[in-house]
């Protein structure tokens, strides 16, 4: 079958990007660890595979390009058939023309453009570098492309050193980064304009360079994914994007559906490879659950660390991303959690169009019940904490309440509801999309996800990590991130550090499936209880802990029916609404209720655990974060709060004020 | 409509006519049908739409594992969505709806995704209405959510009973098929204390619709005859109606009796449905198998159905299935169905054999083809034909509806519960339970045995050697000669039919179909859990009963590995779902959490008492007057009137604990931060008691009230808390130590009289001379009442600042007590006063509470610092209360805070901010913990944590109320507001 | 286990009659210094196999009880008093 | 005011609820004396039955390790109730609980089925033999159970939540009524 030759390195090689291209030159090591040094930070991607005639040394890296002037977006549109533009295009002035940047949002299909530019065609699409991250000192992605022909041009930047590729038909250009992308907390990016950088044209090194690539949009970005494969091979002879299959296999969109739909869905291609682990990675995280995969893509992406890999003992997503109550929210109240939490939610915000993955991020708002004067004061404090911060927040009284939720029990309820604290902002993820949607666009930036190995121990020297041994044999690494959630106590003792953690089993259920019954997300005030509604209808809901330490993934049915005793409390009507399954999750419970990122006592060994069963809403940050962290050493300005030694010197994050035991967080 | 009631057969009741309707259609049954027996005794076969593409369905089982035949049953409170027509009893004038279709059944508009399915493959939401975002929320999402989901839920509040119930055993059989009563009879007889629970209406499984003869009685005459023996034994209790749903810890078994939920109309008396947790030494799960269907294009068309399911319409209700049917096998047990179908004068055209070399000796009319499969049945709303390819040659055989069975798969889900892995059998194709999972074993054709004999010994087998095992003494039980029955030999798998062109189906509900896992296997969901999750296989509500082993097959052969090497999704409970209402039991509504009455509730209420909940207790909050319209309005006079009178607050609900023993002085020592070695006999002290980590677990007084016997308050909230950390202390830290304790919060009344005259009042009916000098502030005795007649405890202790003492008598005296306070004291103006009113007053003196102590603050927080000893050599607390970030400066401090104009309020909850600083959170300076308008100063006051705050007495802020836009301009100062000399508790 | 906990003065007890404290682990002497504190505190071996740990029968007897448990299955194979494990030295 | 005269008010009044198949009733509320002995001391058992019990069938409780309560139906003065206590002097130390817990009886031949709606302890006699008391929870309350005789069980509970309780167990004796 064509797809397990895929997975198994045989015949061409997957990477998206790379095409069809067949490799000629047989790699040998000595050129390699040239090459290496020559490239810089990028490092080198080594393809193994068995057949000899696919192993090559390729250089995968991603840039971001931008439309600039009025006839490339013309030249876009007019390509719609193979680019999904269906939405926003970014229209920026040339340099040394007009200062202005400007938006323009409109649908493709009915805008008079995109009907004028299907008629006329017109020249090379121009593609513009940008600087991607503002924050960042890695100039990553000053690159230049330009694609009218059948080459793109580009430079490099990787620490410092630079190369140039064969310019064949534009003169680069260099335009302003655009602010339309918001990341939030601290870092928010203004419109900035990227310096001009100093380019080296080595032609000589450049010649024996070729290249391959295709185009992704992701909201106004364009971009270019840029494979380079050391050696001589095929290049198509036509402009790859005229196959309108091959790019729909590597963008998402309604148009690819389509397309391939017609095709009867033949030609749809892996979401992630299956490589096997190289002998060293700059950065090995282990865990590939959200938190380790969004690490993975964030160091890729937004840091230029692409030799990585994610190292999972089962599959990706088994871990708590795929066993959780869907909820994400930024309602937090302390100082060093809130900014944290709602840079995630940013994340959240243009996560899917920046994965080109529908993890159906859905803004139908968290509402906490209160049931008490004290509650009330306490969801006040919280809420005015988050308006502080800019994070949405609004206290609900009773008659809100029951005007947005009648269905709750207002008539016979023990502990009345008095009102509620909402974010509107809040709301849920489909959890394995999330997973999977940073698995993808990990891999699609070289990251090595590698699943079904187990870390089985931590190699040290000399008050430094070397590497792991894992079921597939030691691996070395420059860096190890440890992201395990629940199964963080084990790893780091391989390294022999002992942490403030406990693992406890979570519970959490789904109903059968219903026609919509509740739309947001609401918590009961009075008992432990959440409840949502997923999109295919089941109502997905949780309690508290069980409250025992536990890696068993599953847990008890006095746990089960406290939850439920609380969930009728809160809505009568759901009494006969049949819970469908129940399943457990690891949870790392902190002995302060807030996380830990942060460098250990070990030079190179790198934390990111203690997420109680908070982890999931922090997903985006805690990967943005963790690799800020591993690529530069510092911590991100909002989670700086995570320090290891906060127990030691008595700066605790404590939300809920229950001390050091984990249980009760 | 093709299938209808034959004129006999049977063990239904054709002299009891239920009448019932189905989308409005008045239909009748028998007593003995069950729904979906019924609708198809009456050529009802179309009977649901599918989850995504809507396509019509019909029954397809007649059993738990039921994807098709759910309807929304029952109105109002007793809406009942997504029950299996095939568990549901039928009674008289049940209402059943179908449910997913718009506007009928027969028309449904969704139909039309069926068109569209080539772009509806598995998992295309993810790639794709992410354009433009903002649209998500308000236009796909809806869209997709009104699309899905099956049933309607009512709002409605239940009017129906639940409860929860606990039951002890040896064994507990689950499952009253062969195997399962044969097992219970040996261990029955044995003397073993035995539960059997099985999930259908009626115990015999499979007997129920047998054919063949045991001890050369029928089967289901065997099944009465054991029925009555088992329930003349007292040891062993048989629970029909009786699911069990999940397998837990410590041989703890959930099970699901519905108790009424197969009559019109539920008596109040009884609980609906009743949720038992068994405790059992051993499970024995005669579960059976589950038979497996066969993923052929259009195997969902109304008309094709599991062969089991048809025998058991035919022998147990009476039902044909239609007027020409077929069978598509892979093994035995298909002539068997054939047998039964000619013998009851079905029309039975063909039996489709998958298997060339089969050489059953099938001795009836139909044609036999062999080596034949089924590639697709047509058909729309029923089954119209199918087409049969056999070698080279393919045929369409007209038929109205078709049989088929893929092989069985024993039903082990509880036994892997509890984290054991299945093993995979190549012998049977199926997974077979778990070595050894502790407590738990199987029988009969969950355990892989064949045959009805063969099921009936190896039950008889296993029940006997439990109860040896356990200890009793075994009594030998032969089930007799089994007659006419066919074991069927383990089928060969056949996961992938060659051939196919329509959709074929392998999770039926929804509506997963074999390309879409090819096509996850293609874009890299290749492994079970991440198929499962990416095309939503086997998370229907028969969690993936019918469609696992299929899909694994599947599976294995698109990724070229064996079905071992693919393995299975986790079996998690529950095996098949249980109401909320059921897992709820009584503790519902108002019964939701017990409530806690204070000994002075009685009082509290004849003097007019608003309540508010306080943990599970109920507090009086204020005592409105007639003439006063606002709570507020009462809550100042209460206030005034201690201030200037006297007042009466019950606190009987804070926690008291009697602490004994020759080392309670230190044992108390250790507990609280301050010193209480040498407190003197006869005094109370307000003590401060840390956790571990430094912070402030709770504060309270205590009294010794001689010298090894020592009297603590607790806060309300912390009373049980605070009791299980001094046990805790005394049991796991020191005990070496003498110490014991008891809690006596219910054993006393307890009353705090405050105000000027309280004294007063108080010393009209304490024998004893109260005078300051004889009892001074924070004195502390035992006094005789009302001439000696009761004895009580009087502490003169303030919350309120005033003079006042806190008097506690036997609670069953605390209302005779209040009266006569209140008779005492109604010459000086006493008047009741709730807990809006105490913590006015306490905020008016800045005492904290837990509004404070807020499990964040360490006692230099709140200015307590000096009283935290520094020279203990231990105590709870002290080792981690000196860190760093705990003694930091910078610290949030306790200050009081008042606005600028008086006629401004604030509230609590509030941020503190500098006064012209940025609205940001890097700017926020502490937050109000409590506040409360005070009739004494005239303004609303308030205590805060604010960094530093101690230092800036004085200093202008804002107080910030983002939620409500209040901004109020406040200043800092000592939290002290009234009587800051305290000199009004000497008095 | 946490289905039902042994308790060694009543028998088999539901979980819901009891209170979870954490790991049985000593409490340093008071002249300890501040890693074994934060040891005690904070820190936690938190293993997957055997673990004890401070149950207390708060509906019960309303004995501390120290229960070893192995965290990866559930099953306990020991649970004694408290002051009966303080002296053989099984919370120590 | 030594001419006011006291009244004491019972938790449970006079309630009773009685049918042929479960029958509860409070109980007089008399004294309740916690009795707190050294922790690996004697047992006080057959002490504290002869002693303070007045050898009286069932006076005699364990409430846990160490602990009895010595109940009574008759209301102690003040002053036996310290007799009492100087009697347990140095055995024990004891407290009076006798307005704190709150006793009432549940009996019947369906008095095990009720019970075991409440609680996971086994119930049956041969588990729970007549004598034989427990403190465990019945839903959500606790309480402490001693079997009075084949079909009958004493309750006593925290007073403040023996109406709640006593609610409970109607509704689950609403079955057998």
């Amino acid at each position: 079958m064509p797809g397990s030759k895929a997975l198994h390195g045989r015949g061409p090689l997957r990477s998206p990007w790379l095409g069809n291209c067949r490799v000629q030159v047989p790699v040998t090591d000595a050129p390699r660890k040239r090459r290496t040094q020559s490239l810089g930070h990028y490092g080198v991607h080594h393809v193994q595979g068995r057949n000899t005639t696919t192993a090559s040394n390729a250089v995968t890296v991603k840039y971001i390009a931008r439309l600039a002037g009025q006839e490339m977006r013309k030249s876009l549109l007019q390509r719609r058939s193979v680019f999904p533009v269906d939405g926003e295009i970014t229209v920026i002035q040339k340099p040394g023309g007009g200062k202005q940047v400007r938006t323009a949002r409109y649908p493709a299909e009915t805008h008079p453009l995109a009907r004028e530019a299907a008629q006329n065609a017109v020249d090379p699409v121009r593609l513009q570098p940008v600087r991607r991250s503002a924050a960042s000192t890695y100039k990553q992605s000053v690159a230049l492309a330009s694609c009218g022909g059948y080459c793109f041009t580009g430079d490099f930047y990787p620490g410092g050193a630079s190369y140039a590729l064969p310019v064949t038909r534009q003169r680069p250009h260099i335009v302003q980064r655009f602010s339309g992308e918001k990341v939030g907390g601290p870092e928010r990016f203004g419109c900035r304009r990227v310096r001009h950088q100093r380019k080296i044209f080595d032609k000589k090194k450049a010649e024996r360079l070729s290249y391959s690539g295709c185009f992704e949009r992701h909201g106004s970005n364009l971009y270019v994914s840029v494979s380079l494969v050391q050696g001589e091979f095929d290049i198509p002879r036509y402009p790859f994007y005229t196959h309108a299959t091959k790019l729909a296999d590597m963008r998402y969109s309604a148009l690819s559906i389509f397309l391939n739909g017609l095709r009867g869905n033949q030609s749809w291609k892996p979401a992630w490879r299956e490589p096997q682990p190289k002998s060293h990675y700059d950065v090995i995280i282990v865990g590939g659950g959200g938190h380790g995969l969004a690490t993975a893509y964030y160091l890729a992406k937004e840091f230029g660390v692409t030799n990585v890999a994610v190292i999972e003992k089962s599959y990706i997503g088994s871990g708590n991303v795929g066993r959780n109550t869907t909820i994400i929210r930024s309602n937090y109240l302390l100082p060093g959690n809130n900014p944290f939490y709602e840079y995630s939610m940013k994340l959240w915000e243009s996560l899917e169009q920046e994965l080109n993955f529908n993890a159906m991020v859905s803004q139908r708002g968290v509402l906490n019940l209160f049931h008490s004067d004290a509650q009330r004061d306490a969801y006040t404090r919280r809420g005015n904490a988050m308006l502080l911060h800019g994070v949405d927040a609004e206290l609900l009284d009773r008659t809100a309440v029951r005007k947005m939720l009648p269905f709750l029990d207002f008539d016979n309820a023990r502990f009345p509801i008095q009102g509620g604290l909402l974010q509107r902002r809040g709301g849920t993820v489909r959890h394995d999309a999330v997973a999977w949607g940073y698995a993808r666009g990990a891999d699609q930036r070289g990251v090595d996800i590698i699943q079904n190995c187990e870390v089985i121990g931590i190699r040290r020297d000399n008050g430094r990590v070397t590497g792991v041994e894992t079921t597939k044999g030691f691996i070395r690494c420059a860096k190890l991130g440890l992201a395990a959630a629940g199964n963080s106590s084990r790893v780091a003792s391989m390294a022999g550090l002992k942490l403030p953690i406990e693992s406890h089993v979570l519970q959490a259920f789904v109903s059968e499936g219903l026609k919509p019954f509740i739309d947001g997300v609401i918590t009961f005030g009075a008992g432990h209880f959440y409840v949502s509604q997923s999109d295919k209808g089941g109502l997905v809901f949780g309690g508290d802990i069980d409250g025992y330490n536990s890696y068993a993934q599953r847990g008890n049915l006095a746990t089960v029916e406290h939850v439920a005793e609380a969930g009728k409390a809160m809505i009568p009507g759901i009494s006969r609404v049949r819970v469908l399954r129940s399943w457990g999750g690891i949870m790392d419970m902190s002995m302060d209720g807030s996380p830990i990122i942060d460098r250990t006592s070990l030079d190179n060994l790198y934390l990111n655990a203690g997420w109680c069963y908070g982890g999931f809403k922090a997903t985006p940050a805690s990967g943005f974060c963790f690799a800020h962290l591993l690529a530069r050493g510092v911590a991100h300005e909002t989670a700086r709060a995570f320090r290891f030694d906060r127990f030691e010197r008595g700066h605790l994050l404590d939300e809920k004020g229950q001390g050091a035991q984990a249980n009760l967080h | 409509m093709t299938s209808y009631r034959l004129d006999e057969r049977g063990l239904i009741d054709r002299h009891t006519k239920l009448p019932f309707t189905f989308d409005g259609k008045h239909m009748t049954g028998f007593s003995g049908d069950s729904l979906a027996s019924a609708l198809l005794a009456n050529g009802q076969q179309l009977v649901g739409r599918s989850f995504k593409y809507h396509r019509p369905r019909g029954i397809l089982t007649a059993g738990a594992a039921e994807p098709n035949a759910l309807f929304t049953v029952g109105r109002g409170g007793r809406t009942e969505p997504n029950t299996r027509a095939t568990m549901q009893e039928l009674y008289r004038d049940l209402e059943a709806k179908s449910q997913n279709r718009w506007p009928s059944l027969e028309f449904d508009i969704g139909s039309l995704n069926s068109i569209l399915s080539p772009f509806l493959s598995a998992g295309f939401y993810y790639k794709t209405f992410m354009w433009p975002s903002a649209l998500w929320e308000k236009l796909y999402e809806p869209l997709i959510r009104r699309a899905a989901g099956l049933g309607t839920a009512s709002y409605e509040r239940d009017p129906d009973a639940y409860e929860k119930c606990w039951a002890h055993c040896d064994l507990l059989i689950i499952g009253a098929g062969p195997a399962g009563l044969a097992a219970a009879l040996a261990a029955g007889r044995a003397k073993a204390r035995v539960i059997v629970v099985d999930e259908h209406a009626a115990a015999g499984g499979t007997l129920l619709w047998e054919t063949a003869t045991i001890g050369g009685n029928l089967a289901a005459d065997f099944v009465t005859q054991t029925l009555e023996e088992l329930r003349s034994l007292r040891n062993v209790r048989v629970m029909t109606r009786a699911t069990a749903f999940g397998s837990y810890d410590g041989n703890v078994f959930g099970v699901l009796e519905r108790v009424q939920k197969h009559v019109p109309e539920p008596v109040s008396q009884k609980p609906v449905e009743r949720i038992w947790r068994i405790a059992t030494k051993v499970a024995l799960l005669a579960t059976g198998t589950e038979e497996r269907p066969l993923v052929f294009g259009g195997n969902d068309v109304p008309g094709v159905m599991m062969a089991t399911a048809m025998r058991a319409y035919l022998n147990r209700y009476g039902v044909a299935p239609g007027r020409r049917t077929a069978i598509f096998t892979t093994n035995d047990s298909g002539y068997v169905l054939a047998r039964d179908l000619e013998s009851a004068g079905v029309n039975l055209v063909a039996i489709i054999d998958s298997r060339a070399g089969s050489t059953f000796p099938y001795g009836g009319k139909a044609r036999v083809l062999r080596g034949a499969v089924v590639t697709d049945a047509r058909g729309g709303r029923l089954l119209s034909s199918i087409d049969v390819s056999f070698g080279r040659r393919s045929e369409n055989l007209k038929v109205d509806s078709l049989a088929m069975t893929g092989g069985f798969s024993p039903i082990i889900h509880l036994a892997c519960h509890r984290g054991g892995k299945p093993r995979w059998s190549d012998e049977r194709s199926a997974f077979l339970a778990p070595e050894t999972t502790r407590g738990i074993m199987l029988a009969g054709a969950a355990d892989a045995t064949d045959g009805l004999a063969g099921c009936l010994a190896n039950g008889a087998a296993r029940g006997a050697a439990i109860a040896q095992e356990l200890g009793f003494r075994p009594f030998p039980f032969e089930p007799g000669i089994v007659e006419g029955d066919v074991p069927a030999a383990p089928a060969r798998p056949l996961w992938s039919i060659p051939g196919v062109k329509g959709k074929a189906f392998v999770d039926f509900q929804n509506d997963v179909h074999r390309k879409d896992i090819t096509l996850a296997v293609k874009e890299g969901y290749g492994h079970v859990e991440h198929a499962k999750r990416y095309t939503t296989n086997g998370m229907a509500t028969d969690q993936g009963k019918l469609s696992n082993i299929n899909a694994v097959g599947l599976l294995a052969d698109a990724r070229g590995v064996a079905p071992a090497a693919v393995g299975t999704t986790t079996f998690r409970p529950f095996y098949t779902p249980v109401s909320f209402g059921a897992l709820t039991g009584a503790h519902t509504e108002g019964h939701f959490q017990p409530i806690r009455k204070s000994p002075l509730h009685e009082w509290a209420k004849k003097n007019g008492a608003v309540f508010v909940e306080a943990g599970l207790w109920y507090r009086s909050s204020w005592f409105p007057r007639r003439d006063e319209a606002t709570w507020r309005q009462s809550v100042d006079r209460e206030v005034r009137n201690v201030r200037a009178n006297v007042g009466l607050c019950d606190v009987s609900m804070l926690g008291k604990i009697e602490i004994c023993g020759k080392d309670a002085a230190e044992f108390l020592n250790r507990v609280y931060a301050n010193a209480f070695l040498k407190l003197p006999v006869g005094k109370a002290r307000y003590g401060l008691m840390l956790r571990e980590d430094g912070m402030i677990y709770d504060d309270g007084t205590t009294s010794r009230l001689d010298d090894g016997r020592f009297f603590m308050t607790t806060t309300t909230a912390y009373a049980a808390g605070v009791m299980n950390h001094l046990e805790f202390c005394s049991q796991a830290l020191w005990p070496e130590l003498d110490v014991r304790l008891a809690s006596v919060t219910d054993q006393w009344a307890q009353m705090a009289i405050a105000g000027p005259k309280s004294r007063t009042i108080v010393q009209k009916i304490v024998d004893e001379e109260i005078s300051n000098g004889s009892f001074p502030f924070l004195g502390a005795k035992e006094v005789s009442l009302f001439g000696g007649q009761l004895r009580g405890r009087l502490f003169r202790i303030s919350f309120s600042g005033e003079l006042a003492y806190e008097l506690a008598v036997p609670a069953g005296y605390g209302e005779s007590v209040a009266d006569a306070l209140m008779e005492a004291g109604s010459e000086h103006g006493i008047q009741p006063y709730g807990v809006e009113a105490l913590s006015v007053l306490r905020i008016e003196k800045g005492h904290v509470t837990h509004n404070e102590i807020n499990g964040t603050v360490v006692p230099a927080d709140l200015g307590m610092g000096k009283m935290v000893s520094a020279t203990k050599q231990d105590f709870v607390g002290k080792a981690m209360v000196s860190r760093e970030g705990l003694v930091s400066p910078d610290r949030l401090r306790l200050v009081g805070v008042k606005p600028v104009d008086p006629r401004a309020s604030f509230r609590s909850g509030s941020h503190i901010l500098t006064k012209g600083a940025a609205e940001t959170l890097e700017n926020d300076q502490g937050y109000v913990t409590s506040s409360a308008f005070s009739p004494h100063v005239g303004s609303t006051i308030g205590l805060a944590l604010v960094r530093r705050g101690p230092e800036r007495y004085g200093e202008e802020v804002v107080v910030w109320n983002g939620l409500s836009k209040e901004f109020t301009p406040a200043r800092l100062c000592d939290p002290l507001f009234v009587d800051p000399e305290n000199e009004k508790l000497h008095v | 286990m946490a289905s039902l906990v042994p308790c060694p003065h009543c028998g088999m007890r539901p979980k819901e009659e009891f209170t979870i404290k954490g790991a049985a682990i000593a409490r340093p002497g008071s002249h300890a210094d501040a890693n074994e504190w934060m040891d005690y505190v904070y820190l936690r071996n938190n293993p997957l196999g055997t673990y004890d740990e401070y149950w207390h029968h708060t509906s019960g007897c309303r004995r501390w009880l120290v229960v070893t448990r192995d965290t990866g299955t559930h099953e306990i194979s020991a649970s004694c008093d408290v002051t009966v494990a303080v002296k053989t030295g099984v919370a120590a | 005011m030594s001419e006011y005269r006291v009244t004491r008010r019972s938790a449970l009044g006079s309630n009773a609820l009685r049918s042929e198949r479960i029958c509860i009733s409070a109980l007089p509320e008399g004294h309740v004396i916690q009795v707190m002995g050294k922790e690996g001391g004697p047992d006080l058992g057959a002490f504290l039955s002869e002693k303070i019990g007045g050898g009286a069938k069932f006076a005699v409780r364990i409430a846990a390790p160490f602990q009895w309560y010595v109940v009574g139906d008759r209301a102690l003065s003040p002053e036996e109730t310290d007799t009492m206590l100087d009697t347990l002097h140095p055995h024990a130390a004891g407290v009076d609980q006798s307005h704190g817990r709150v006793r009432f009886q549940v009996e019947g031949a369906m008095v095990e089925r009720l019970l075991a709606k409440g609680t996971g302890t086994d119930v049956s006699v041969e588990a729970f033999p007549v004598g034989h008391s427990t403190m465990t929870l019945i839903g959500h309350i606790a309480a402490h159970v001693t079997r009075v005789g084949e079909h009958a069980f004493e309750i006593m509970v925290l007073r403040g939540f023996a109406e709640s309780l006593w609610d409970d167990c109607a509704r689950m004796a609403q079955e057998f009524t």
